[in-house]
C-alpha cells in the first residue's frame, strides 16, 4: 500500500498575471487525507481545480497511476469526483433526477432504492421526490455530497464541504470521509472551520507562505508539505 | 545554427524583434517607393482596362496579405495552444489588426475598381462575400480577445475562434474556380509545378515588388506591436523593470 | 483499453463523415450552382419566367445600336450558340464592349428579349500592354490565314479573312 | 456513447419542458420577426414571393441566435457544467448531446412552423417543401456552430452581444444556400447543388463543432 496513486510534479499554477504557486510537488497514497490550508487568494480552489483537471497548469504535471491525468481523462474521471463552492446540480430536477444524471453518465446504474438510501443517510429521506430548488442551503448542499455513496470514487476532491452543513450533519459528513479513507479511498479537502479531521495517514498542505514575483520564485517553495505523522 | 528555442521566450525575444521591425520597416518603405514608382510610371497601360488596371499592384497584394496573414496567425494561435507558448499567442493577436486592415484595403480597392470596370461598387458573388466574412472573422477575434479580462483565456479562446476560421481561406481562394463568380479567376497560377502568369513580365514584376513590401510592412509592424504587448504582460518580470530603469535612467 | 477503442470509434466516424461531405462536395460543384444563366438556357426555356434573373455571355459583335435619347441601348448577348436579345437604359461600365464579357440583371418579356436593370461587365485575368495584345492578335490573324491558305491551298485564294474573335 | 448522448438530450429536455416559456419565446421570436417585413417593405405579393425565403432564413437565424446565449450559461452558473466536465465520458459527446437538445427545442419548432410563414409570403407546394428541407437541414448547423460561439463567450459581460459578432460570419454559408435553395427551386431550376452543399456543411458542423466547443468550454470554465 506505499505506492504513491496521486503525484504532484512541480505544478505551477497562474491567475490572471498572478502566480499562485510554484514548484508544488507531493503525492498521495491510498488511505489518506490531504488537508490544504491557506489563507484566501494562496491558491487552495484553483489547486483542487488543478488536480480536477478544470484548471490548465502554467507547468508542472498531475500523475494518476504513473500517468499524466491528461492522457487518460476518462480512467482518471472514473475515479475523481469533486464538490466545490457550486452545488453542482439543476434546481428544476427533484433530488433523484439529479443524481441519476451523474450516476448514469459515470457508467454507474443506480436505482431509486439506492438513492433514497444515500439521501436517507444524509437525512433527507422524504426529500427524492422534490425539485431541489424548495430545499434549503443545507439540504441542498447534502444532495450533492449524497453523490459521494452513490458513485464508487476513489479520490474525493471536497473544496470547503462543511459550508452550510448543521452540526449533525457535520458530524455525519466526518464520518462518510473517515469510512471511506478507511476503505482505502483517497480525500483532498479544504475547510474554513475548525472541524476535527483525524482519518488514516494525515497530510497537511500549507499555501501561500511567502508571495513571490515570478522571475524570484523557482528555488524557494512557496508551500509546504508535512509528512504523515 | 539559429536556436529558435532561445527566442521563444519573450526576454530574448524582445531586443531581438526591435532589430527585425527596423530592418523590415526600412526594407518595406524602400521597396513601396520602387513598386510604387513602377506601378504609375513603368508598368505599361493595360490594352482593355487602361489605367484604372493600376489599382491592381495594391488591390492584389493586399488581398494576397489578407489571406496570408489570417493563415499565420491561425498557425501561431495553434503553436500557443499545443505548445502552452506565451509568445506565439502575442504573436497572432499583434498581426490581426494588420490582417484585418489589408482586409478592409483589399474590400475598398476591389470596390474602386470594380465601380469602372465591372460597373458596380459591390456584388454578392462568392469571392467578395468570403473576404468579407474574413473581416468579420478578423474584427471577432480581436473583439473576444479584448472581452476577456485573463490573458490566458483570452489567448486561448481567440486561438480557438482564428482555428475555426480558417476553413474560410481556401474557401476565398478557390471560389473563383469553384464557382461562376463575376471577379475573375487568378492571374498567376501553378501548373504542372511551374508557376504560369497571364500579365507580361513587367507587371509581374511590379506585382511582386509592392507584395514584398506589403508583407515587409506587415511584419514590422506586428513585431512591434508585440514588443508593447511583451512589456504590457510581463510589466511584474525583473527584465522589464530593469529595462524601464535603464530607460528613465 | 477501453478508452482506445473509443477513440477508434471517433476517428472511424469523423472519417466517414468528412468522406460523406467531399462527395457531397463533388456532387455538388458537379450540379453547378448558377450565378447566371447562358443565352442557351434561356431559349430553352430553362430560366424563370416571372421573376428576376442573372444572363451572362459575351455582347455579340456589330449588335450594340444606341436610341436617340443616348441613355438606351440595345444589344444581343450570345455564348456562340444561342443569342438573346437586350434592352437597357443607363449607364455601362467602361469595359462594356463588343466580344467582351456581360452580366446583366433583369426580366425576360413573352416575346424573349430580356429587359435588363443592371448591366455588369466582366473581365478576364489577362493584363498586357496595347503594342503586345496588338501583336498577339496579329500572331493570331497570321496563323488562322495560315491554316485558311492551308485548307483552301488548292483553289489559291489571297483575300485576307476577318477574324472575329469570339471568346 | 450513444448513451451519453441520449442521457444529455433527455436530461435538457426535462429541464426545457419545466421552463416552457422559453421555448415559446423563441418560436414567438421567429414569427413576429418574420411578419416585421410584410408591414415593412408594403404587400407587393411579387415582392413578398420573391424575398420569402431570405426572409425566414434570416428569422430563423436571428431566433436560434437569441437563445445560443443560455446554451450553456444555466449550466455555468450553477455548477453543473463543471461536474459535466468531470464525468468519464468524451467532453464532445456530452455538447453534442446538449446541441441536439438545444436543436430539437429552438430549432425544431421553426422548421415545422416555416411552411404557415411560407403561405404568408405567397409560397405554394414545392417550395414550401423546399424551404422546410433547407430548414430541417440548416438549423442544425446554426445550433453547431453557434455552440462554439456560446462556449467561447461563456461568462463574459455582454457575451449575447459578443456571440453574434463571432457565429453571424459562421452563419452566412448556410444561410446563402439555404435560401438559395428555395429560390433556385422556385425558379424551375434543381437545387441539388445547394442542397447538397448544405449536407457537407451539416456533415462536418457535426464532426468539427462539438469537438471545436469542448475545447472552447475546457478554455471558458477555467
Amino acid at each position: 500500500m506505499d505506492k504513491a496513486l496521486l503525484e504532484i510534479n512541480e505544478l505551477e499554477c497562474v491567475r490572471g498575471d498572478k502566480q499562485l504557486f510554484s514548484d508544488l510537488s507531493f503525492s498521495l497514497q491510498a488511505g489518506s487525507l490531504l488537508h490544504v490550508h491557506g489563507p484566501n487568494g494562496s491558491g487552495k480552489t484553483t489547486l483542487l481545480r488543478a488536480i480536477a483537471g478544470l484548471v490548465l497548469p502554467e507547468n508542472g504535471e498531475i500523475c494518476w497511476n504513473g500517468e499524466t491525468t491528461g492522457k487518460q481523462k476518462d480512467d482518471f474521471n472514473r475515479e475523481l469526483l469533486y464538490l466545490g463552492h457550486h452545488y453542482g446540480l439543476k434546481f428544476e430536477l427533484t433530488g433523484y433526477e439529479n443524481l441519476k444524471v451523474f450516476a448514469n453518465l459515470s457508467g454507474a446504474d443506480i436505482n431509486e432504492h439506492e438513492v433514497e438510501a444515500a439521501l436517507t443517510k444524509f437525512g433527507l429521506a422524504h426529500c427524492v421526490e422534490l425539485p431541489v430548488k424548495v430545499l434549503s442551503q443545507g439540504q441542498k448542499r447534502r444532495v450533492a455530497l449524497a453523490r459521494l455513496l452513490l458513485q464508487r470514487s476513489k479520490l474525493w476532491i471536497l473544496d470547503e464541504p462543511f459550508v452550510a452543513l448543521d452540526a449533525a450533519a457535520v458530524e455525519l459528513l466526518l464520518g462518510v470521509i473517515k469510512a471511506h479513507v478507511a476503505d482505502g479511498g483517497m480525500v483532498i479537502l479544504t475547510t474554513h472551520q475548525e472541524v476535527a479531521i483525524d482519518a488514516g495517514q494525515l497530510q497537511h498542505l500549507h499555501l501561500g507562505q511567502q508571495p513571490l514575483d515570478r522571475q524570484q520564485a523557482g528555488s524557494m517553495p512557496s508551500a509546504s508539505v508535512t509528512e504523515p505523522h | 545554427m539559429f536556436n529558435l528555442f532561445k527566442y521563444s521566450s519573450p526576454a530574448s525575444f524582445y531586443p531581438l524583434a526591435g532589430r527585425l521591425a527596423v530592418g523590415f520597416g526600412i526594407a518595406s518603405v524602400i521597396l513601396l517607393v520602387i513598386g510604387l514608382y513602377m506601378s504609375f510610371f513603368v508598368a505599361p497601360t493595360d490594352y482593355k482596362q487602361g489605367e484604372g488596371y493600376r489599382i491592381m499592384f495594391i488591390h492584389v497584394p493586399a488581398a494576397w496579405m489578407s489571406m496570408w496573414i489570417y493563415v499565420v496567425m491561425a498557425c501561431f494561435a495553434a503553436a500557443g495552444m499545443i505548445w502552452n507558448t506565451r509568445l506565439s499567442s502575442m504573436m497572432a493577436s499583434s498581426l490581426a489588426p494588420t490582417g484585418a486592415m489589408f482586409t478592409f484595403v483589399a474590400l475598398w480597392t476591389g470596390a474602386l475598381w470594380g465601380k469602372p470596370m465591372w460597373g458596380a461598387w459591390w456584388v454578392w458573388d462568392a469571392r467578395l462575400t468570403s473576404e468579407l466574412i474574413l473581416l468579420f472573422l478578423y474584427v471577432g477575434f480581436m473583439a473576444l480577445e479584448s472581452a476577456i479580462d485573463d490573458p490566458r483565456r483570452a489567448a486561448r479562446a481567440s486561438g480557438l475562434l482564428a482555428l475555426v476560421g480558417v476553413i474560410n481561406v481556401p474557401i476565398i481562394y478557390y471560389s473563383v474556380q469553384w464557382w461562376n463568380t463575376l471577379h475573375q479567376g487568378s492571374s498567376i497560377k501553378v501548373v504542372d509545378g511551374g508557376i504560369e502568369a497571364s500579365m507580361s513580365e513587367i507587371m509581374l514584376w511590379t506585382l511582386l515588388v509592392m507584395t514584398f513590401a506589403c508583407w515587409f510592412y506587415a511584419v514590422a509592424v506586428s513585431l512591434s506591436r508585440v514588443r508593447s504587448t511583451i512589456l504590457e504582460r510581463e510589466s511584474d518580470a525583473v527584465w522589464v523593470k530593469a529595462l524601464l530603469k535603464e530607460r528613465k535612467a | 483499453m477501453k478508452s482506445r477503442h473509443k477513440r477508434m470509434v471517433f476517428i472511424a466516424v469523423g472519417l466517414a463523415a468528412l468522406a460523406g461531405a467531399v462527395g457531397l462536395i463533388m456532387n455538388a460543384l458537379n450540379s453547378n450552382i448558377n450565378h447566371f444563366f447562358s443565352p442557351t438556357e434561356v431559349q430553352a426555356d430553362a430560366a424563370p419566367k416571372d421573376r428576376s434573373f442573372r444572363l451572362g455571355g459575351l455582347v455579340e459583335v456589330g449588335s450594340i445600336k444606341r436610341e436617340d435619347d443616348g441613355l438606351t441601348v440595345h444589344f444581343r448577348v450570345t455564348d456562340n450558340a444561342e443569342v438573346v436579345p437586350v434592352i437597357y437604359t443607363g449607364i455601362l461600365p467602361d469595359l462594356f464592349r463588343e466580344g467582351e464579357g456581360v452580366v446583366a440583371q433583369g426580366n425576360i418579356t413573352s416575346d424573349g428579349v430580356f429587359m435588363a436593370d443592371e448591366v455588369l461587365a466582366k473581365h478576364d485575368e489577362t493584363y498586357m500592354p496595347p503594342e503586345v495584345a496588338d501583336a498577339l492578335a496579329k500572331a493570331e490573324l497570321a496563323k488562322a490565314e495560315a491554316k485558311a491558305a492551308e485548307t483552301t491551298g488548292a483553289a489559291n485564294i489571297q483575300t485576307p479573312v476577318k477574324i472575329q474573335e469570339g471568346i | 456513447m450513444l448513451s451519453t448522448v441520449k442521457c444529455m438530450v433527455m436530461r435538457d429536455l426535462t429541464l426545457a419542458m419545466r421552463h416552457r416559456s422559453d421555448v415559446l419565446t423563441t418560436v414567438f421570436f421567429f414569427i413576429i420577426v418574420v411578419s416585421l417585413f410584410p408591414l415593412g417593405v408594403g404587400p407587393d405579393a411579387a415582392l413578398l414571393k420573391e424575398m420569402a425565403a431570405g426572409v425566414v432564413w434570416v428569422a430563423a437565424l436571428l431566433a436560434s441566435m437569441l437563445s445560443l446565449t443560455r446554451l450553456f450559461a444555466d449550466d455555468y452558473n450553477d455548477g453543473t457544467l463543471e461536474q459535466l466536465m468531470m464525468v468519464p465520458q468524451p467532453l464532445s459527446l456530452i455538447v453534442l448531446g446538449k446541441v441536439l437538445a438545444h436543436w430539437i427545442i429552438s430549432g425544431l419548432p421553426l422548421v415545422l412552423m416555416s411552411p404557415l410563414l411560407g403561405l404568408q409570403f405567397g409560397l405554394e407546394g414545392d417550395e414550401l417543401i423546399m424551404l422546410m428541407v433547407t430548414l430541417l437541414i440548416g438549423t442544425p448547423v446554426l445550433s453547431l456552430l453557434g455552440a462554439i460561439g456560446a462556449a467561447l463567450t461563456l461568462g463574459l459581460r455582454g457575451g449575447g452581444v459578443l456571440v453574434s459578432l463571432l457565429v453571424l460570419p459562421l452563419y452566412i454559408p448556410v444561410l446563402i444556400f439555404g435560401a438559395g435553395a428555395v429560390t433556385a427551386s422556385a425558379a424551375g431550376m434543381g437545387a441539388d447543388g445547394h442542397l447538397s452543399l448544405m449536407g457537407a456543411i451539416l456533415l462536418l458542423a457535426l464532426v468539427l463543432a462539438p469537438w471545436a466547443s469542448a475545447a472552447a468550454l475546457r478554455i471558458s470554465v477555467e
